[in-house]
């Protein structure tokens, strides 16, 4: 499987390395290449595997050279180069020329650490593709070999040991009884004021008062709370009321605050 | 022990691997024409009294285990498992109201019941099939058993609580009361029970 | 012949029907609890060299043809799927690497991996994820399963191919420590080689 690296596309590029760079079909070419690469590493990788060196004593500048050759004849054929390639040729130009500086003037870190770096990068994606090279060509199992095509199958029937105490059993009926039982709802008659009280409470308390007032003042003082509730929901209604027909003027400061009220004259 | 020869190692493997039973000469056209004939002969024997053999069955020949291991390749594990709450609930009613049919259970519990929530109260061996209730439909009734007794430590259905026995444990209380009342020791909790009694002595 | 006692006939028995690999554990259970450890090495004594033979993957043991029989065997449909060369180089670092975070395969690979790669891995059956590393971020590591040594017909992971050489070589090891050790070595050391000839020709 891995021999893909030999692959007859890649040998064309070999081949065709310098020849004329305006050819149609090498056009096509070079274009299966930049798909069949994946990154400038591997790109890298296949580079200095075609200098036919081990890759131990492979020479950096001489694949940086390559490298930016490659990338120079794609860049004149025009062909839309992935950003990495790009960054990885201006990398390269730059180790390039750190290489070449003398060894007092080479920046840091050292262009000596960059090229090994690079260096021991390749060895261990190379050792990997041959690594997965073998593993592929190793004798796999529904390829090479088989398993049995019709074992008869090892069972595990699982028996439930089910599990319930007297007490749960009778639970559940009560509960089943009293779910089912008719349910009667009552209502507690409980004390109201009608909307009239409220509206006859209301507009008398506002004629004897002429400042503002507060909604909460109009309720009858020494109520039960619930009768309270229920006078506070209907002197609210009634004041709205009152508004409607102009006899009261509303005012409330704030949401929620205190809701005021008072008549209006005539 | 000496080794097979190629053609029955290849033989031994072609019939190991195929998917199903497989004739002489199907064996015959995967080996490129080859007689098995005696191949098979030799596997047979040489599988004879082994874990595994070599069959024919009528002109198909295939492996199997060994018949009396069969009871190896099966296992049986018990794991522990409590009734869902749905499934007590029906087996509660069954037992109060047997023989009843699903229907009827559905009746009394107000909600329906899963087929299979019988079926997990039959493989307990609480439950079973009573007959059927000559009505249109003729349903299928369903009854306690004698192990249903036995694991709840009945000496017959009549031992199971009445209803006046389920109220005064207060397990006809409805669910929300009978949680209002164990939080707040009563003040006027008496009121239920005690109550009809009171009235009636008054 | 001898015929085969009978725990050894029940062991050969229960791995011919197993559906799939099987553990030393599984089939002492299966066998009441019996120490299955010596008929297995038995057994696999006993099918060496035929058409079929007893292998252990990991703690799994299985049956299978032999593999100079595959050109008889291999089935017409071959294979279905092949793996891009991508996820074969992907399956191959977490093989060697195990366990490692998806940055440390970007980083030997020098490119991206797409997660779909992982993902076809995984679906194989082959790789797994083994937790997350306890370092900022905490990324997911991925190792592989006991299914990949069945698979690849590995016992363990020791037998990877070549795993003794590239580890001897150091190529397992992070470019940072390789570099670290080779920048320590004398600076006109044979491991600079291939680059000072470089510089010299220059």
């Amino acid at each position: 499987m891995m021999q893909e690296v030999d692959s007859p596309a890649l040998s064309l590029l070999a081949d065709d390395w310098d020849g004329p760079a305006a050819a149609a079909s090498e056009d096509a070419a070079l274009y299966l290449e930049l798909d069949g690469w994946e990154g400038p590493l591997d790109l890298l990788l296949d580079l200095a595997r075609r200098q036919k060196v081990d890759l131990r004593r492979i020479s950096i500048l001489e694949l940086v050279d390559q490298y930016l050759t490659y990338i120079e004849r794609a860049e004149a054929l025009r062909l839309e180069l992935a950003a990495d390639y790009l960054v990885m040729a201006a990398w390269l130009a730059y180790l390039k020329s750190a290489l070449l500086l003398p060894r007092e003037e080479q920046p840091d870190p050292s262009p000596e650490e960059l090229a090994l770096r690079l260096h021991l990068r390749l060895q261990r994606l190379a050792a990997m593709r041959d690594a997965a090279a073998r593993l592929m060509a190793r004798d796999r199992l529904g390829r090479d070999v088989f398993l049995r095509g019709a074992p008869e199958g090892l069972r595990v029937d699982r028996k439930h040991k089910w599990q319930c105490d007297w007490f749960a059993l009778i639970q559940a009926y009560g509960q089943v009884k009293v779910r089912t039982q008719p349910v009667v709802h009552m209502v507690r008659d409980r004390m109201v004021m009608t909307l009239d009280s409220a509206l006859s409470r209301v507009s008398s308390l506002l004629g004897v008062n002429l400042d503002w007032m507060e909604l909460r003042d109009f309720l009858p003082p020494h109520a039960d709370p619930r009768l309270r509730r229920s006078a506070l929901a209907s002197s609210f209604v009634a004041a709205l009321e009152l508004a409607r027909l102009g006899k009261a003027e509303l005012a409330q400061e704030q949401v929620f605050g205190p809701l005021l009220l008072r008549g209006v004259k005539g | 022990m000496n080794r097979p020869d190629d053609l029955v190692r290849a033989v031994e493997a072609a019939l190991f691997a195929a998917e199903a039973p497989i004739s002489e000469a199907e064996i015959s056209a995967h080996l490129g024409g080859a007689a098995v004939r005696d191949a098979l002969e030799e596997l047979a024997a040489h599988y004879e009294g082994r874990g595994v053999e070599l069959v024919q069955r009528g002109k198909l020949w295939h492996f199997q285990t060994a018949p009396d291991l069969a009871h190896l390749l099966r296992r049986e594990r018990e794991e522990s498992r409590r009734l869902s709450r749905a499934a007590t609930e029906v087996l509660a009613i069954v037992a109060y109201h047997e023989p009843v049919s699903r229907a009827e259970i559905e009746a009394i519990r107000g909600v329906q019941t899963a087929k299979g929530t019988l079926d997990v109260l039959m493989e307990a061996g609480w439950v079973r099939i009573a007959g059927r209730r000559e009505v249109p439909g003729r349903p299928v009734i369903y009854a306690t058993t004698p192990d249903f007794l036995t694991h709840f430590g009945l000496e017959s259905r009549r031992d199971l609580p009445g209803i006046d026995e389920l109220r005064a444990a207060g397990l006809l209380d409805p669910v929300e009361d009978a949680l209002a009342a164990a939080m707040e020791e009563p003040p006027d909790g008496e009121s239920q029970a005690p109550l009809a009694s009171g009235e009636e002595s008054a």
